[in-house]
């Protein structure tokens, strides 16, 4: 690896960490009772996020699901203003009013946090569509579980988008659960990528766990997507370490498989593989966690400090202009 | 000039697209087949097939497309044949288009005019035949209109393209072949007030679409016995326009409102329910509501009548609240 | 063939005149103003529904769409209960409520005539599951267009079905145009079967001109079906001779494409096949059109004869008991 | 016996799989997951996988499939997470569900139990906080209830099974964790009254399922301040049980709907419009909607609180309508 391969790596492994880091600190933060209503954590999937975020560029979109601390720090948002926006503060993100599942950023072109199940995908092809209607080079990219790919929205964006060569990557989050139900429970093939591929688009699996595999394969399919060739689709294999959202008592799988699958926790493998390397020194590292933990830190400060938006605003925003 | 409404609307539709070229027409048969109600017959011609853009039946993915790309900047005007089929999409207008302007904060609008056929009368039995105008009145964020005249077909689709949120757009089925008076500068119409279509003073006749045909039938026939009714055309379904309603009945102190949806939970009851908040002590007598039956609609003639408000029902109710 | 043979293929022969002419008639009728709403001609289309029915048992159920017809009389409704139906006579199969596009008969096990595209599909996939459930051997048969393919409705069937291994054969009519959208403009892979695959459903595509063809490749999956290997998904290559429905100017198809297909009439040329091979003599067929001309004249003046429901029984039915 | 909510639902479920071998439940984790609110917890392992049958994300799709298996002889009791998802299944239980009787004209009947969590107030924003009773209210063909108290959790399941046809269930999310005492022979209860459930004589409470609770902390209050209201449960949302209703009015002349549908065109304002209808000449002042705000719900707490009804806002109401 050369120098600025070292480097790279290096940012890799801080944002995987910033990402568990940040989410640690947020399930105590709902613990605490600072952050209310459902919190669903992403830790064990910090590769995927990462690793795909090496690809867009800032023209570009990016929706996801109601599981997107990670897509959203990776876009750019501040920590603060997504640990404000869970606050329910009116300095977060979407002005406090959508919390954990409903993060927003017009500045970088993030489009949420949605909490319904496949819904953003519709949106997808149409931001998509507006891209080529309107000539500008951007790639869509649209985070979803492997759970989505059952409802019909799935199929019908799939469809639109490969109809008219739109320029949406098709992003699968496939942790092996959507809540309780496994996907050998769920699905009657579990090859997702039959599914694109019943609508020509190209797409391939990926090991989700692996950041230098994400990044990889994920560049060459947006790549191809930029070059006009239309969607692709990407399935990461991953898992959550955590609970479906802090509600759940996990009685539909072993803590053995949890534990099966810890030991190939993103971070500690690419870490251990830098190590290996010596491309990482322990003062780097410690450097590292440092610098996260001071940003979450003050993420939390922000958060505390934030002020609550006055009732008599709620109605703000329902339309445009005030409703009549 | 005379023409139909269907034409006005075709007008509106050209007109705006020659205007703003980031407005462009997507739906189910709207090119090829020239639109199942014939309104954008022609277009795909003029226009090109990707700006008059047919789409796969997927009401959900080209709805939340519309989505997509009225966020992204076009001002798409999306088609969904009949509000039958509007079920379908439901999901993408209430906790998409109607939700995201208020809760991200006020960083995203979606500028999208949705337009669909409503109504019976045309013996399409019971899945082809719904009114659900107050379902989607019931839903903060979104604005609904009804056009009944042929000015307010032409006019009403400008006035929509120019919100910045999203507008939904109901077309009787019945209205389409009516004639009517047009300026040849007709143009963009207010879309805040409800409108006097005949003036009276004994009852106020308080309809919307598709019935404004019938209560004006009825006003001729209720004139002929000497009763002066006078005759409002809501116009805009959400937001209500209060003022124009209640300067009406505190004239008539009696009112009868004609709904096509099922009596229920309908439209009528809403308006029944704001009449007896602000005008309880004007009224002479209960306020009447002439509505569907509760019956899926049947297919044969005379039991499709039936269920459905009639001129003499109409003038029964009138009649009614007069005690005559 | 042996004397049996010549039996089955002259039944199959009379069937499908059967429905051709039941339907010209229906066409007639329309135009006479005896009919009314939509109607959906199959015309061109006969082989399907008379080649599938050789394999259905009156244990099994039958869904279709609105262009029914076929179906109705394959399933074993009178022509009468269906042209009455049509005339909105409470002698009809639906007693009159719902018109060509919603015949039912619990007495065939045949659920309808469904007018929502790929809304029945759902239903059958719970008629298979209580089947299963209650151990009864019995196949659900659930008709749809090549258009239904694209609505989400028919994913989330097809999965359902074959992850819990249910007997439903899902009978594609892929007449090549929905409405006025071709399939080309609709789907972007073209090959249905590819669809039913990325679901481990074993799919086949069968000339649907060929009723010879549709009885054999139909009769095979089903056995398959009724051996407890789950769902079967046949796609039928067919086309409509007529209008979509009658209000239809046909500008999105050319008069030579009607033309060429129509070399291809399944019913001439099963006529043909039997002539060249000496297994029908001109006499016989003639019988067979006088048979069919018997009973179509007689289901006509059964309609004419038929009387109207009540307008005070408009309620009946809508609950099981009298609505409260 | 003390019992929760959640327990006696859970029961009602139990009991009814032990005493009709044709009752099944159906829909998303409500197997090994043990129900999003855990109400089927423990149910699978009792029942097996059958019966308590895990669905993939898919509610068009289960939906539909309930609608057919009851159709087929079953008495499937489906399970929709919460109404917000409804809008996915929206099709197929007004365009099946609700007409097939009807529209078959009497020959089918669908005897389908849909259960579904309802409302706001846990801080899950905007998506996740819908109060849709009012729509399902709206249907023709549908019967819908409100479970207020453990009796009716535990007794009204038992009641919908025996109807023949479609009931909703609606169970309002605040309510799973209410404690109440449920005699050991707990059973049916009737579906066809509203109950009231503190008498009064100033003033009428007239609401339903999670806002029982709130109007009887505001008759409380309001009775410290010398005002005796009546607390109406309406119970059973379709059909409405007008005679308790006018009964209490008549009594006392004033009523409050409270209501956390949005306000507009809500199923108070069907009530409103109702008690005018039938009582206007008893009425001593409007009656008064306390409802949610016209917002998409907000996540922070204090405007999540702002936006629905509150004991305060009730009291606030009452004392406006005795005009003091
Ligand atoms: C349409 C819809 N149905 C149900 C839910 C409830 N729900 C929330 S998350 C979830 C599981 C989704 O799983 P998956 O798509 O695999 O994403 P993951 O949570 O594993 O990231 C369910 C069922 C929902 N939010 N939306
Ligand atoms: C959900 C829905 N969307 C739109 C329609 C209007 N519509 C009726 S038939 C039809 C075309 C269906 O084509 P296909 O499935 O191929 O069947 P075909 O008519 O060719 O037999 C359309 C768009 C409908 N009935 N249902
Ligand atoms: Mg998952
Ligand atoms: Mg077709």
């Amino acid at each position: 690896m050369t120098p600025l391969d070292r480097h790279h790596a290096h940012q890799l492994l801080e944002q995987m960490i910033r990402i568990r880091r940040f989410e640690e600190k947020s399930a105590e933060l709902y613990s605490a009772g600072k952050i209310r209503g459902f919190l669903h954590l992403y830790i064990g999937e910090e590769a995927v996020s990462v690793g795909v975020q090496q690809s867009i560029q800032p023209q570009d979109s990016v929706l996801a699901t109601y599981r997107e601390h990670g897509h959203a720090l990776m876009a750019g948002l501040s920590a603060g203003s997504i640990m404000a926006e869970m606050y329910g503060k009116q300095e977060g993100c979407s002005r406090g009013r959508g919390g954990s599942m409903h993060l927003f950023s017009a500045e970088h072109r993030f489009y949420g946090g949605n909490a319904i199940v496949a819904g953003a995908l519709p949106m997808a092809v149409g931001l998509a569509l507006a891209d080529k209607m309107k000539g500008r080079e951007a790639v869509t990219f649209c985070f979803f579980g492997e759970g989505a790919v059952a409802e019909g929205e799935f199929h019908e964006s799939l469809n639109l988008a490969a109809l008219w060569k739109l320029p949406v990557a098709f992003l699968c989050e496939n942790n092996g659960y959507a809540m309780g139900t496994a996907l050998e429970r769920s699905e009657s093939v579990l090859d997702l990528y039959k599914k694109a591929e019943s609508y020509g688009i190209t797409s391939v699996a990926v090991d989700g766990m692996n950041v230098g595999e994400v990044e990889a394969q994920t560049s060459k399919a947006v790549e191809a997507i930029r070059a006009g060739q239309g969607p692709r689709f990407l399935e990461y294999r991953t898992y959550r370490f955590r609970a479906h959202s802090m509600f759940d008592a996990q009685l539909y799988r072993d803590k053995a498989e949890v534990e099966e699958w810890q030991k190939r926790d993103p971070i500690t493998l690419f870490e251990d593989a830098l190590r290996r390397r010596d491309l990482i020194t322990a003062a780097e590292h410690d450097a590292m966690e440092a610098r996260v933990a001071a940003e979450i830190e003050e993420a939390v400060a922000f958060a505390e400090a934030g002020t609550w938006e006055p009732v008599e605003r709620i109605l703000d925003d329902v339309h445009t202009e005030a409703p009549q | 000039m005379i023409t139909t409404y269907r034409e006005a609307m075709r007008q509106a539709i050209r007109d705006a697209m020659q205007r703003d070229e980031r407005v462009f027409v997507m739906g189910e048969d709207v090119g090829a087949y020239g639109g199942c109600y014939a309104v954008s017959k022609g277009l795909m011609d003029e226009f090109g097939p990707e700006r008059i853009r047919d789409t796969p039946l997927s009401e959900s993915g080209f709805t939340g497309a519309g989505i997509g790309a009225a966020m992204g900047g076009m001002r798409p005007i999306v088609e969904i044949m009949t509000v039958n089929f509007s079920l379908l999409a439901l999901d993408q207008i209430v906790n998409n288009a109607a939700t995201l302007r208020h809760m991200s904060g006020g960083q995203f609008s979606v500028p999208l005019v949705i337009r669909m056929a409503t109504g019976a009368g045309r013996q399409l039995a019971a899945q082809h035949s719904h009114s659900l105008e107050v379902w989607y009145a019931h839903v903060p964020g979104l604005k609904v209109l009804a056009p009944a005249t042929v000015e307010d077909a032409r006019g009403m689709l400008w006035t929509a393209l120019e919100d910045p949120d999203p507008v939904i757009i109901f077309e009787h089925v019945g209205l389409y072949n009516d004639k009517g008076e047009l300026p040849d500068d007709a143009g963009a119409v207010p879309i805040d007030r409800a409108a006097v279509r005949r003036e009276g003073s004994d009852v106020t006749l308080i309809t919307y679409g598709g019935n404004l045909g019938k209560c004006r039938t009825a006003a001729t026939r209720l004139e002929a016995e000497g009763i002066s009714a006078e005759v409002i055309d809501l116009r805009t379904l959400r937001p209500l326009d209060d003022e124009t309603i209640m300067d009406s009945v505190r004239k008539t102190h009696r009112a009868v409102i004609v709904d096509e949806g099922w009596r229920t939970c309908s439209l009528a009851s809403e308006i029944s329910a704001r009449i007896m908040e602000q005008c309880l002590y004007e009224l002479e007598a209960p306020v009447q509501r002439v509505c569907s039956l509760e019956v899926p609609i049947p297919y044969p003639q005379h039991l499709e009548q039936a269920a459905i408000p009639q001129p003499e029902t109409i003038v029964a109710a009138a009649k009614e609240v007069l005690g005559r």
